[in-house]
């Protein structure tokens, strides 16, 4: 035993607070700390996750509190793949930015914190079997994003960061509504006891109850009129930020929105409404994204869209549908943060961030332009990368599920994100570099982790079975609501014995 | 066979018939002699029961007409569609311009005499000569093809140096190919 | 381990490596290229035979590989076509910047190819579909020429095609539980109405848009032109042929079993014909070589899907041979126009004229497959065309023979442009320094010309293993009935009414030209294009007097009310339509997190309202 | 062996008879033309005279290899033409090599020669030739359709593609198929003015005004081949309109009177027209012909 799942939240929490302590004695350690402490995070959550898909799964009680009463942390093959995925975001993305800022300690400083905060709270908000518990890591993450995305300190992320801010204000604020509605109906906290009890409720609160999640989530997990904050807090965050905010973050506001809907209550009509506001997200951030002059926000938007897509593969509702949304969502990790880590560096000496200025940067750039195709390639979906897999798995899910037309309202869309980014790929490859332009060579640390990105969809692409065993257990365990329920209440009987 | 001199004779004379019998002519409408070969060619006087017959281009021609006076600057023109045609070919003069300058005898651009600048098998007189002339002058042309002596372009080939140093005479610029019968 | 995967491993594994060989050396490059081309084609045709298959599964789907006899014949246009255009582009390419991504591309658009016509499942034939038209895609865009134009509208249209394609699959999926093709075609019988029609036409979308029909062809002239010739002649010549590929197959699985699939058959028919049609008049007026042979492309496949369409076995097989005719002369003339380029820089007929005399075998053999391409005989395009008609008149479709043979006669219009504006016309200074193109890049012309002239005279060494490959797609064989009915084949398929008419053409040929050489050859002269009856008067070194531009112009004035209106201009208005709906629904984003707040508010609204009908 | 040197012979026959006939009928059109213009016109014999004059000069040039071999190709059209063509009915006399299917065959192998020697204009660098052969071939385009047309009624109607079962259909039936069929008959002999590039559809060679067009630059012996190859192709063309329309013949002055009488068309409808730009006579191909064609394909559909 390496070492249990509440190490995942509290290593990095400490970590957090020793990044100033350590860096009073010895500058350095404020980079090498985090990347130290998500390594050996990493290293746990992969053998939780061989341990737990063999034996089942790790149910952890905190303060020794048995469920229904005390905060749990739940480490099934559904939140354990996620937990490793963003961990393992966090890790490349911490690669990748470990020169950041290279001169400038505080900011260094408080970008590491602020960082390990993110991985924090959203590694927390997806392991934690309490809903309370999950509100407060809500807004750790939040926090910590809305810092992060006012990073630069300039007028435009400032006023990217208070959009962000007040939306999400109103998301926690419907939020602890949400909760408190429970708490008043059920009197209980824990997930697993809510959804043993939901039918206890009277159903027009399980309704609002419903909708204040899906609201207060939806903010966190992007869906349509609940995201106009996503374009420019990406888009004026700084690079890896971005990427963690399209790797890590979002997941966590899916994870979160998808375990009330699947777990908590079994309200009828909301699977249909995740497939309607899926598509509706997917169509219309899409359709922005196609309009879009700046490479950053075009990214924005088609992270929107591929959320959309995700929720809409959650839809579906079946094992099926289930994998293959858990395919498109680590594809949608790798591939988006990729595409902003390079994305990064093809704009990288431009103010304003336009498409037009990464004209030629393939002669400049070869091996990060190299990768932003690879990554755009993956991202839409071209065979033999790893997106073709979990755009298949969903499309087979669908049919199977019988809904023909939204595959070709689906595959619709695929063809304008198919055209917006290959126009940039003509761009970078075909044009002629803008005279005003100075290319940025990437650093040897971000070229480290760009390429882990690129191999790893090369190699899920090429053999997917890699991850479908996990993925096919995670959907199971997702969908299995009584497992859940007993996997939770019983490590509190064992407890008390 | 072929060499046999009676069967050669024989071959002369039909060759000759034929020649005779169908001449296809490039009228070059230098001057108003021009005016004179409708007429000619349509019906009152229709040359083509003579076998006289129009032709396109030089290549096809075998009778060059030269209707008319010619300026020099024409002259090149005439010279180059003459070096053109191919054997055996053969040249009118029509009209007194084309012997001795006619009314423009004067003329500082004129020719006065076209046989010093290219053969000339036939002279037809006149100013204009009219179409019965016109007649009359391919018929005796005929007689000449006929009795093998229409034989302008030998000479031409024959006095090359000459007829040439009389056309770099008149023409100034003389920018041409080279003339390869 | 099975030689299918060693084929693949082999072709992909070249590809890599002559990826990386292009930073160490050219030659290393070159010679990788190469050798990894003509390894697997050795490979392919000496170690796996009919029937060979591969069993594997990926993720759960299991999938198989194999090459049964029907893929036979297209893999001899993709392996043929691949040694003959690697030997060229080895040639062509050379001094050319980014040879690494184009020789990787090549190498990797050869694989999807023979992927394509390995793939016993629905799975691994999109993944290769795929992969082939992103290898062909970054090769079209190769020459950063109209980038955003051709390739864009090419990626547009494939991935149209392919998206259709992966919505046709996964109903396959769904409905038989099953990837592999056969049991699509065992199943399809049984399917609901619905899906009846819906398959064919959504397969039929993919297929088309490769193999260029009319409403989806719009990409296709662009494409053609501004890719590298060296590729262009595999790109128009075999990668097309997928599109015919697939065609067939849908036909014959699933057409056939529509209940009424005589509107069906019509519907595609025509569009071939129209395809044809059209595209010839374009090719008509295009001053380009690279356009005019693109257009012609186009047209060419136009009769090909009409043959296929109609469906008949003697339809069949003459779009089959076809496929292998317009292959070997395609690629001959987009090779010779590579070679036209590469000698003189450009590919316009109004500014190269008179290279007869400077490239004699290039003109040769670009004579040789303008002839099989307008289908005069003895070359093998009029075997082509002859089974065509035959098959059309047969199968009642009168109006459809007339709309084909106008497409195939006003094809002589661009075919004596093509050979007028490079090879004839006046001798110019300016292109004096001409010389031959290289031995690397003339060989392969020659090498197809001629065998585009073995196959016109035995067309039975193709018939052969085209009625192999017909016989695995459940029709009978044609070799007894339709060969020796015709009167023109004997029972091994070869012209035996040809061999009389053959000798007499050579003949008469013969006999006239030496009466033509014999007689006064003395007295003959051969003249140059300057000494010319142009009035008496002597063209200037410097002017040039070929005639060269607007060189259909009646014939052009006589069909301009058809060619007023072009499909890319509609295609334009809703593209533009579309972008500038996109905008205006893209200022939902307003910038302004007042506005955003209210969204959410409104959302919450809104769902509290519905709340019951939403979730009740 | 044997059979070779039969057919080789028959091939020398029956090319002597063509070039004979044809070469009159074009002499007849000279003297026909200059009557119906008030003139006494040349002897009818008058082309026999411009071809051997043609033959008998002495020098020629030409501008290369293509425009050298250019006359051969349509002499190749010609006599190959002629050779499928049957001449009379049941092959007598001329032996044939008509097989089923020539009729598309015969499509394609009258375009070779019209096509190699437009390259041999194209080689002489003279604009006039180029210019001239573009006209051909629009024009071509446009005859064909109505020609192709009225060939296709035919073969629907009797299930067959080729000419000697037509010929035999009118044999046994006794009822010409100009009769049978009247629209493809007409359209065919629209086509057929194209065809003969007569005016109104002399523009191709319109001597006034292109010097000739394709053939500016052939003189002599290229001429003479040229000539004797035009003769040869009318001949071959008048017999396949008489195989198909008119019921064969059965001997060589049966076939004289109805080929002429054919002939008479073209050249009488061309001395009373003027000319027609190209793409007025693309156009009037594309009319009226086209539409008795599609009148003929639907006698033949539905009748």
């Amino acid at each position: 035993m390496v070492g249990s799942p509440v190490l995942f939240i509290a290593v990095p929490l400490l970590a957090a607070f020793l990044i100033p302590l350590l860096g009073m004695v010895w500058k350095e350690s404020i980079r090498i700390l985090p990347g130290l402490v998500l390594l050996y995070m990493l290293v746990l959550a992969i053998t939780l996750l061989e341990q737990v898909m063999h034996t089942g799964t790790i149910v952890e009680i905190l303060a020794g509190w048995k469920p229904p009463w005390g905060i749990n942390l739940v480490f099934s093959p559904f939140t354990g793949i996620l937990a490793t995925l963003m961990i393992l975001m966090g890790f490349i993305i911490w690669i990748y930015s470990y020169r950041f800022k290279n001169v400038d300690f505080e900011e260094a400083k408080k970008y590491f914190i602020l960082f390990m905060m993110l991985v924090t709270g959203s590694v927390g908000i997806v392991l934690t079997g309490d809903i309370f518990n999950q509100f407060v890591f809500i807004e750790i993450t939040s926090i910590s994003a809305y810092a992060l995305t006012a990073f630069y300190k300039h007028r435009d992320s400032a006023e990217a960061s208070f959009k962000y801010l007040m939306v999400g204000s109103l998301s926690s604020m419907f939020l602890l509504l949400a909760i408190i509605l429970i708490y008043s109906q059920l009197g209980t906290l824990n997930m697993a006891d809510i959804a043993s009890k939901a039918h206890l409720m009277k159903p027009e609160f399980k309704i609002l109850a419903v909708i204040f999640f899906i609201v207060g989530l939806g903010i966190e997990a992007e869906i349509f009129p609940l995201n106009g904050w996503v374009p420019d807090a990406y888009a004026q965050a700084p690079g890896p930020v971005g990427a963690a905010f399209a790797g890590i973050v979002v997941k966590a506001g899916v994870y979160a929105l998808i375990r009330i809907i699947f777990t908590l209550f079994d309200v009828s009509g909301t699977h249909q409404f995740l497939i309607v506001i899926g598509l509706t997200t997917m169509i219309i951030s899409e359709m922005a994204a196609i309009r879009q002059d700046r490479l950053k926000r075009m990214l924005a938007y088609s992270s929107l869209g591929q959320m959309g897509l995700v929720l809409v593969a959650f839809g579906i509702g079946t094992e099926e549908g289930i994998f293959a949304a858990m395919f498109l969502l680590i594809n949608h990790a790798i591939g988006k943060s990729l595409l902003f880590l390079s994305g990064s560096y093809l704009v990288y000496n431009s103010a304003d961030k336009y498409i037009s200025e990464t004209n030629g940067m393939g002669k400049f750039l070869p091996v990060t332009s190299f990768l932003f195709a690879l990554g755009a390639l993956a991202v839409v979906g071209m065979p033999p990368f790893s997106g073709f897999w979990g755009k298949f798995f969903m499309m087979s899910a669908a049919a199977h599920a019988n809904m023909l037309l939204i595959i070709a309202l689906i595959l619709s869309v695929s063809l304008i994100e198919l055209v917006y980014y290959f126009r940039v790929i003509n761009r970078i490859y075909f044009y002629k570099k803008e005279s005003h332009i100075t290319p940025k060579k990437p650093t040897v640390n971000a070229v480290i982790a760009m390429a882990t990105l690129g191999v790893i969809i090369l190699i899920i692409g090429f053999y997917p079975d890699l991850i479908s065993g996990y993925l096919h257990q995670a959907s199971q365990a997702l969908l299995d609501k009584g497992k859940y329920i007993q996997d939770v209440l019983s490590t509190g009987q064992l407890l008390t014995h | 066979m072929i060499n046999d001199k009676n069967s050669q004779k024989i071959v002369d004379i039909i060759q000759n018939f034929a020649r005779q019998h169908s001449l296809w002519v490039l009228a070059y409408g230098t001057g108003c002699g021009a005016i004179e070969l409708p007429p000619t060619m349509t019906s009152r006087y229709d040359a083509e029961r003579l076998g006289v017959r129009g032709a396109a281009t030089p290549r096809q021609a075998d009778v060059l007409l030269i209707t008319g006076y010619l300026t020099t600057k024409t002259l090149k023109r005439v010279i180059r569609v003459y070096e053109q045609m191919q054997d055996p070919k053969y040249v009118i003069g029509f009209g007194s311009c084309t012997i001795n300058g006619g009314m423009y005898w004067d003329s500082y651009n004129t020719i006065k005499a076209l046989d010093r600048y290219m053969p000339v098998d036939i002279y037809i007189n006149g100013c204009m000569p009219r179409p019965e002339a016109v007649l009359s002058g391919f018929a005796k042309l005929q007689k000449l093809i006929q009795a093998g002596k229409a034989d302008g372009a030998k000479k031409y080939k024959e006095n090359l140096e000459w007829y040439r140093a009389n056309q770099k005479n008149v023409i100034p610029n003389w920018r041409m190919p080279e003339y390869n019968w | 381990m099975n030689m299918i995967y060693i084929l693949f491993t082999l072709m992909f594994g070249g590809a890599i490596l002559t990826f990386l060989a292009h930073k160490v050396s050219g030659l290393l490059r070159d010679t990788l290229f190469v050798l990894t081309v003509l390894a697997s084609t050795v490979l392919f045709y000496t170690k796996i035979h009919t029937g060979d298959t591969v069993d594997f599964s990926i993720s759960g789907l299991s999938l198989q590989w194999g090459i049964n006899a029907y893929g036979r014949i297209f893999s001899m246009i993709v392996l043929g076509l691949g040694v003959m255009a690697s030997f060229y582009s080895v040639s062509y390419m050379k001094g050319k910047e980014r040879l690494g991504y184009f020789y990787f591309n090549f190498l990797i658009s050869l694989m999807s190819m023979m992927g394509i016509l390995m793939s016993h499942d629905l799975v691994s034939f999109f993944i290769f579909w795929e992969m082939m038209t992103w290898s062909s895609y970054f090769i079209v865009i190769y020459n950063g020429k109209n980038v955003q134009r051709s390739g864009i509208n090419y990626i547009i249209f494939s991935a149209l095609g392919a998206y259709a394609m992966l919505m046709a699959i996964v109903m396959v999926y769904a409905h038989t539980q099953s990837l592999m093709i056969p049991d699509m075609m065992q199943a399809f019988p049984f399917f609901p109405a619905a899906y009846k029609i819906w398959l064919p036409i959504l397969f039929l979308t993919a297929f088309t848009v490769k193999a260029a029909m009319m409403p989806l062809h719009v990409w296709a002239p662009d494409a053609y032109a501004d890719s590298p010739m060296a590729y262009t002649s595999v790109f128009s010549g075999a990668l097309s042929k997928m599109g015919i590929y697939g065609m067939i197959m849908v036909f014959v699985t699933m057409v056939n079993y529509l209940p009424d699939d005589t509107w069906f058959r019509e519907t595609i028919a025509w569009l071939g014909a129209i395809t044809a049609i059209m595209a010839t008049l374009w090719a008509i007026a295009q001053d380009d070589a690279r356009k005019l042979l693109a257009w012609s492309s186009v047209a060419q496949l136009g009769y090909i899907i009409t043959g296929v369409a109609v469906g008949t076995p003697l339809a069949m097989l003459s779009a089959l041979f076809l496929s292998v005719m317009h292959a070997l002369f395609k690629a001959t003339l987009f090779m010779a126009v590579g070679a036209i380029e590469k000698q003189t820089g450009t590919t316009k007929f109004t500014e190269v004229t008179g290279l007869i005399r400077k490239m004699p075998w290039t003109f040769i053999s670009s004579l040789l497959a303008i002839i099989g391409l307008a289908g005069i005989p003895p070359l093998g395009g009029f075997v082509g065309k002859w089974m065509l008609y035959e098959s059309l008149i047969n199968s009642n479709h009168y109006i459809l023979v007339i709309a084909i043979f106008f497409a195939s006669t006003s094809a002589f219009l661009y075919c004596y442009k093509f050979l007028f504006g490079f090879f004839l016309g006046q001798e110019e200074k300016e292109w004096e320094h001409v010389k031959e193109a290289p031995a690397l890049m003339v060989l392969p012309m020659i090498i197809m010309a001629t065998l585009l002239l073995v196959f016109g005279v035995f067309p039975g060494i193709v018939l052969k293993p085209i009625d192999l490959g017909m016989q695995t797609l459940g029709y009978s064989t044609t070799a007894g009935t339709f060969w020796s009915m015709s009167g023109l084949f004997n029972e091994w398929g070869n012209q035996i009414m040809m061999r009389p008419l053959a000798y007499a053409i050579g003949g008469t040929f013969l006999f006239f030209l030496i009466i033509l050489t014999v007689k006064g050859f003395k007295e003959t002269r051969y003249v140059t294009t300057k000494d010319i009856s142009s009035s008496g008067e002597v063209p200037l070194e410097h002017e040039n007097l070929t005639f060269s531009e607007g060189f259909y112009q009646p014939f052009l004035r006589a069909v301009c009310p058809v060619m007023k209106r072009r499909m890319m201009t509609y295609y334009q208005g809703f593209g533009q339509g579309m972008e500038a709906f996109f905008d205006y629904l893209r200022r939902v984003y307003s910038g302004n997190g007042q506005t955003y707040a209210i969204y959410v508010i409104v959302f919450v609204v809104i769902l509290l309202l519905f709340k019951n009908s939403l979730f009740g | 062996m044997k059979e070779i040197l039969y057919y080789t012979w028959g091939a020398i026959v029956s090319f002597v008879v063509a070039f004979s006939v044809g070469i009159t009928y074009m002499g007849l059109n000279r003297k026909i033309t200059a009557r119906v213009q008030n003139r006494y016109g040349p002897p009818w014999y008058q082309n026999f005279i411009d071809v051997i004059k043609l033959y008998s000069k002495k020098t020629s040039i030409h501008h290369g290899v293509m425009h050298h071999m250019g006359p051969a190709f349509i002499m190749v059209t010609a006599v190959v033409s002629l050779l499928v063509i049957p001449i009379l009915n049941g092959n007598k006399f001329f032996p044939n090599l008509n097989f089923q299917g020539d009729l598309i065959f015969l499509l394609y192998i009258m375009v070779f020669g019209p096509l190699g020697m437009a390259l041999g204009a194209g080689q002489t660098g003279n604009p006039n030739s180029a210019i001239g052969v573009t006209r051909g071939l629009s024009q071509m385009a446009g005859f064909e359709i109505p020609w192709v047309m009225a060939l296709v009624a035919l073969m629907i109607q009797y299930k067959t593609t080729s000419i000697v079962d037509l010929m035999n259909v009118q044999v046994e039936s006794g009822r010409w198929l100009m009769f049978s069929s009247p629209f493809a008959f007409l359209a065919a002999v629209m086509a057929m003015l194209g065809m003969f590039r007569y005016a109104p559809f002399d523009i191709v060679g319109a001597p006034q005004e292109l010097a000739s067009g394709p053939m500016s630059e052939n003189g002599g012996k290229y001429l003479f081949v040229m000539m004797s190859a035009g003769s040869v192709f009318t001949f071959a063309k008048l017999t396949l309109y008489v195989d198909i329309f008119m019921g064969g013949a059965d001997n060589l002055i049966i076939l004289v009177v109805k080929t002429f009488t054919l002939y008479l068309i073209p050249m009488l409808y061309g001395i009373t027209s003027p000319r027609y730009r190209t793409e007025q006579s693309v156009r009037w191909f594309w009319g009226w012909p086209s539409f008795f064609g599609l009148l003929a394909i639907l006698q033949a559909a539905l009748f």
